[in-house]
């Protein structure tokens, strides 16, 4: 339980990082970066985390009355969804045009640039 | 060549397995108490009236992080505009209309007022409650796609007059640097929170300049969603390559 | 307990999710990720970064992906039926 | 842990992992039930959290997952209409399973909320969840034909 | 002054949303004059507060000075590096926009602004990334930059090459930014801190004996974030796909700095964050940055020989230089920072005016193609001419900026890795010489094509049509740039100057010099010859260098598939860990 939550996020990094070098089709590439990201928000909100905390909120609860996890990370992470759905659109236009220009999504099937 | 990449992505794979692990197991464990920018961001928070601490890290303490992401999500979109525009040998074909069953078709048109009160209820409380700027604008650019989803593609485009999306996007997004610009005409540092009054505790108009970025975040997202969506749209209903090119 | 649920969870979608090779069948997994993903974060008392994630990954990037995958599979379509 | 958060664990995980496994196998048509039923499975869970939490400031993500959730399922259910055109299964036992934990969950909170605005935004958002799970399983069974072009 | 810090990133952002607002119902000139305008102005904002950078200024973005030495702001660092830096992305991008000048065929149908836009954004994220002193807001604009540059590098969509070439950029340097991000989230959960000095503090108190394998992760983690940027094997091979086909003003500002902005990162990171006793022992960093700096610098050179695609070799060629500054950087000497700051100054100037004249040729021939443009380069005599200046300044010919920063660089580094110095000027040079004989001269026989390689014939020009004449901005800016990289070797004292501000920047502020010496300009001297000597081998016996039996399988290695990179990416990590062990485990 101690190290649980970091070795998920190890773990998704790994797996992301898999699925893309393996993968056949450009946009199931786009979806594995999006494995590998998702790999930060747990990494940064576990590391936020406290014991028994709450969310530091104060519209439903009076400052003090509990403790509270750490909001630092959370806008980091807030920062980091916005940045990852961003990069997400952007390459798949990307993938749209290569899917016009080459004819096809496959990565083993582009082969313009090489040497 | 296959074997050869699987091969380094066994040996890469498992180096950075065996780091990553290390590193967990000499990380603090989890749950630990000891935070000392999240409790200096919480106090800091409560001393500008702010509610909500993370709309606070967000749109005061690191406000400055918050440009660069709305700058972003700005060029992403701008990006895609490009990307996605259409090229010398394609043309548009209005979609042909589709068949929705009914009960779909109201459920749709009677929830989309719903979403966009809701998106802009999550806006608006940003500083107070979960929720803000980025969260409500998704919803909001959401909840006009119902009219795609729920009846066809031309509804849509009646009540998306784009380029009037794309300005607010980009008059969105210079509001913000105006508001972080003014402190510096005035004196004070780029984006500084001290020239509103920072109002009562826990209400709409509390925590100075925060809820003014809130909105100007909230509209950008929101435009710039609502563009994103409609360039892919167009690119997957109507724009067309022209046959034997 | 409730974390170690979520956690499980969001690992064992996100192995589905890249062993899913076709892409319309991975963004269903991905979208069902995101929704777990937000539920992971409410109990970890993020609910602001839940939100967005369920703004994110419940509606807006599975349509984004589907989009894409609709425009590549028709222009094979168009293409199929010009040859 | 408390009896709310309890609850929340074994819906969460129950229908977490029912879901996940529907997703992942099976002809796309289940596919897309399977991932109409994680809303149905994680909504009430959220609600469940933020009464055992103590946050009602938590019912928003619920609220936010019942609206947009269907949608979701809406995005694929009309993108994928060719794929799901072979045999439409209508599941529709699950669904009113689905419908009638999610009246149960909604319901208990209700009780416990006690009258106020928290008891309005819980009432809109049970409302949002069980009609939008009633009419995405209604989309999902032929709700768009002929959507070729758009 | 320290309140205008920020300035030069909002500036231009300011100015790229209004010419969004306003693009639609501007012409394109007004447009073109705007983005001159602003860049320009940011350009001289960056100068004065360059000026006035010592002592170093510092800015808490937001009004939150630290109360005790404990702050919840952003902190903006404006010493003579950082300022540096953003005075040189903002004045090559006003070189870019003058050289775009009415340069595309029709912009986006509606969207007048948007090229002119995405360069400002560009600038401002360049500016915002050079100036951080917080690790998460450097992050930030770390993934700005790295979308608009994707963005740019895809702009010309009807090119198949184009498009690829972006994908792959995209998905190498998101992957390496989410490695970073999971480093600074490493370094967070062991400080608590976000601000770099305070996280290298942070490190010196709580590391109780030296690093652990949490610091050598975190330090692993950031350090691929930014050598994916900086292109460093084996994380480079997204860098000749992507910058081969972007167009040629995006290119200038890619190769021209930002790159080495990622060189920068490594340089201001280790300083800030690694280098006390709770960080990366400094015998570690110099090990894994010599190591790898050296492996780029070869491999860049050998891939750059064998490119027939020119703007792919050109490419190469800046792979090589920077592995050539990481060197420089890795020895942690003060001498040699500020040779690297004199080398990359000039460098940028040579490399974006040797972009120009490729640009130049495309959109005369449609091709960047070494043997299909065999001799027709003739006419074009100032582009041929810039050329073989700017080749011989690549190589460090006295007294170009890039020989005075070699010389002081090579002096630092000393040994045997002067040679690597030599060598792969030499040979970077010796292939652009050899371009140049060739299709300006129109010299020695036709090559013969190879089986492995990216030709770069058939291109379509990035201006409306083939240009009958080349337009006199793509002749007046190569030569503005190359005469640039010039003067910061001849004006006197400029060089001290920049040593002196880069020494005072980094640990212990010593004092630093840099004056030409004869042991340099001697060195400079033989590189020239040697590129000149290899070029005209090449030319006359074509057979003799164009055999790659033995380079084959490097070559081999740029396959062009994204699976292969990320899976180089990874054992990228590995070889970085390796690399750097040895500290943690001593300690």
């Amino acid at each position: 339980m101690h190290v649980l939550p970091y070795l998920v996020a190890a773990y998704l990094f790994l797996t992301g990082c898999y699925g893309l070098a393996t993968s056949r089709n450009l946009i199931h590439a786009v979806g594995c970066l999006a494995v590998c990201q998702s790999a930060t928000y747990v990494l940064l909100l576990a590391v936020g985390y406290r014991d028994g905390g709450t969310a530091p909120v104060f519209s439903d609860i009076r400052p003090g009355s509990r403790p509270v996890v750490d909001p630092v990370v959370q806008a980091l992470t807030l920062t980091d969804i916005v940045v990852g759905a961003t990069v997400t659109a952007l390459l798949l236009a990307l993938v749209l045009q290569i899917a016009k220009r080459h004819g096809t999504v496959d990565p083993d099937e582009l082969r313009e640039l090489r040497g | 060549m296959n074997r050869l990449r699987l091969w380094l992505l066994a040996v890469g794979g498992a180096g950075l397995a065996v780091l990553l692990v290390a590193a967990c197991l000499d990380l603090p464990d989890f749950g630990g108490d000891r935070h000392p920018y999240g409790d200096r961001a919480v106090h800091a928070s409560l001393l500008r009236h702010t509610a909500n601490t993370v709309a606070s890290v967000n749109f005061d303490q690191r406000a400055y992080d918050t440009l660069g992401e709305m700058s972003i999500l700005f060029a992403a979109v701008l990006g895609c505009v490009v990307l996605l525009r259409q090229a010398r040998d394609e043309h548009r074909a209005p979609p042909e209309p589709a068949e929705v069953a009914r009960p779909v078709r109201r459920y749709a048109l009677l929830v989309l007022p719903v979403a966009l009160v809701t998106g802009l209820y999550v806006i608006a409380h940003g500083q107070l409650s979960p929720g803000g700027g980025f969260q409500g604008g998704v919803v909001a650019a959401t909840a006009l796609h119902l009219l795609y989803l729920g009846a066809d593609y031309g509804a849509l485009e009646r009540v998306r007059p784009l380029g009037l999306y794309e300005t607010t996007d980009a008059l969105a997004v210079s509001a913000y640097l105006v508001l972080g610009l003014a402190p510096v005409l005035a004196g004070t540092a780029f984006l500084a929170n001290t020239l509103l009054p920072y109002g009562t505790f826990d209400t709409l108009s509390s925590g100075g300049t925060v809820p003014l970025l809130n909105a100007a975040i909230g509209m950008e997202v929101a435009s710039a969603a609502v563009v994103l969506l409609a360039h892919f749209l167009d690119q997957a209903v109507e724009i067309e390559e022209e046959h034997g090119s | 307990m409730l974390i170690v649920v979520a956690l499980l969870l969001v690992a064992a979608s996100a192995t589905a999710a890249v062993a899913q090779r076709d892409p319309a069948r991975q963004a269903l997994v991905l979208s069902f990720m995101g929704v777990l993903l937000a539920a992971l974060f409410t109990v970890l008392q993020a609910p602001d970064v839940g939100l967005s994630q369920l703004a994110v990954g419940s509606a807006l990037t599975p349509l984004l992906i589907m989009l894409s995958v609709r425009k590549v599979r028709r222009r094979g379509r168009a293409k199929k039926e010009t040859e | 842990m408390n009896g709310w958060n309890l609850a929340a664990a074994v819906l969460l995980g129950a229908g977490g992992t029912a879901a996940l496994w529907g997703v992942t196998t099976g002809p796309p048509a289940r596919r897309v039930i399977a991932q109409n039923m994680t809303t149905s499975a994680v909504c009430p869970a959220l609600l469940l959290l933020s009464q055992g939490y103590g946050r009602p400031a938590y019912v928003d993500l619920a609220l936010l997952l019942a609206l947009l959730g269907p949608v979701g399922t809406l995005v694929f259910a009309r993108l994928l209409s060719g794929d799901l055109s072979d045999g439409r299964p209508g599941a529709w036992g699950l669904t009113w399973t689905a419908a009638g934990a999610g009246t149960v969950v909604v319901t208990a909170l209700c009780v416990a909320v006690g009258p106020g605005r928290a008891l309005v935004k819980l009432l809109v958002t049970g409302a949002l969840l069980i009609g939008g799970n009633v009419i995405a399983s209604r989309a999902l069974a032929g709700g768009f034909r002929g959507v070729r072009g758009g | 002054m320290r309140h205008l810090l920020p300035l030069p990133v909002a500036l231009p952002l300011l100015g790229a949303a209004l010419l969004v607002a306003t693009g639609r119902r501007l012409p394109r000139i007004a447009v073109e004059i705007a983005g001159f305008v602003v860049s320009g102005g940011t350009a001289a904002l960056t100068l004065v507060l360059l000026l006035d950078s010592a002592p170093t200024m510092t800015e808490w973005v937001g009004a939150w000075p630290p109360a005790g030495r404990e702050s919840v702001g952003i902190l903006v660092v404006g010493d003579g590096p950082a300022l540096g830096m953003a005075t040189l992305a903002s004045l090559l991008t006003l070189a870019a926009l003058a050289y775009s000048w009415r340069y595309f065929d029709a912009p986006p149908h509606g969207h007048t602004g948007a090229f002119t836009a995405l360069m400002l954004v560009f600038q401002g994220a360049m500016c915002g990334f050079a100036l951080a002193g917080d690790l998460f807001n450097a992050f930030v604009f770390f993934e700005l930059m790295s979308v608009v540059a994707y963005a740019l590098t895809g702009y010309r969509i009807d090119e198949a090459k184009a498009v690829q070439g972006a994908l792959t950029f995209g998905i190498v340097n998101s992957l390496g930014a989410y490695a970073l991000l999971l480093g600074i989230a490493l370094l967070y959960a062991r400080t608590g801190e976000l601000a770099m000095a305070r996280i290298g503090h942070g490190l010196d108190a709580t590391g109780p004996g030296g690093p652990d394998a949490l610091v050598l992760a975190s330090f692993v983690l950031v350090l691929t974030g930014l050598l994916v940027k900086a292109a460093a094997v084996p994380f480079h091979f997204w860098l000749p796909d992507a910058h081969a086909v972007a167009p040629t003003p995006v290119c200038m500002l890619l190769s021209g700095v930002m790159v080495e902005l990622g060189a920068y990162g490594v340089w201001r990171v280790y300083g800030t964050v690694f280098a006390g006793p709770g960080g990366i022992p400094a015998a570690d960093l110099t090990r894994a940055l010599v190591a790898l700096g050296a492996l780029t610098a070869v491999t860049g050179a050998v891939m750059c020989w064998y490119q027939r695609h020119i703007k792919r070799l050109l490419a190469y060629s800046t792979v090589a230089h920077t592995g050539l500054f990481l060197v420089g950087l890795g020895v942690l000497t003060p001498e040699a920072d500020g040779g690297v700051a004199l080398y990359l100054l000039g460098h940028a100037g040579v490399k974006a005016a040797l972009f120009a004249c490729a640009g130049a040729l495309l959109d005369r021939f449609g091709s960047v193609d070494e043997h299909s443009l065999h001799g027709r380069g003739r006419p074009l005599r100032a582009t041929g001419v810039m050329c073989a200046v700017g080749a011989l300044g690549l190589a460090g010919l006295p007294p170009f900026g890039t020989a005075l920063g070699k010389a002081v660089t090579e002096e630092a580094v000393g040994g045997p890795l002067t040679v690597v110095y030599v060598a792969a000027s030499a040979i970077t040079a010796g292939a652009v010489l050899r371009v140049t004989a060739r299709v300006f001269l129109g010299l020695g026989p036709r090559p013969r094509d190879a089986e492995y390689e990216t030709s770069g014939s058939d291109e379509e020009p990035e201006t409306t049509g083939l240009l009958s004449r080349i337009p006199d901005t793509m002749t007046t800016v190569p030569a503005v740039l190359l005469a640039a990289a010039l003067a910061v070797g001849v004006v006197p004292g400029f060089g001290t100057l920049v040593a002196r501000s880069v020494a005072r920047a980094g640990p212990g502020g010593a004092h630093a010099a840099a004056h030409w010496t004869a042991h340099g300009v001697l060195l400079g001297v033989a590189s020239a010859v040697l590129a000149v000597a290899l070029a005209g081998l090449a030319v006359i016996r074509p057979d003799w260098t164009s055999a790659p039996g033995w380079a084959a399988p490097l070559r081999r290695l740029q396959s062009g598939h994204v699976g292969d990179y990320v899976a180089w990416l990874l054992v990228g990590t590995t070889v970085l860990g390796a690399l750097a062990l040895p500290g943690v485990l001593g300690s």
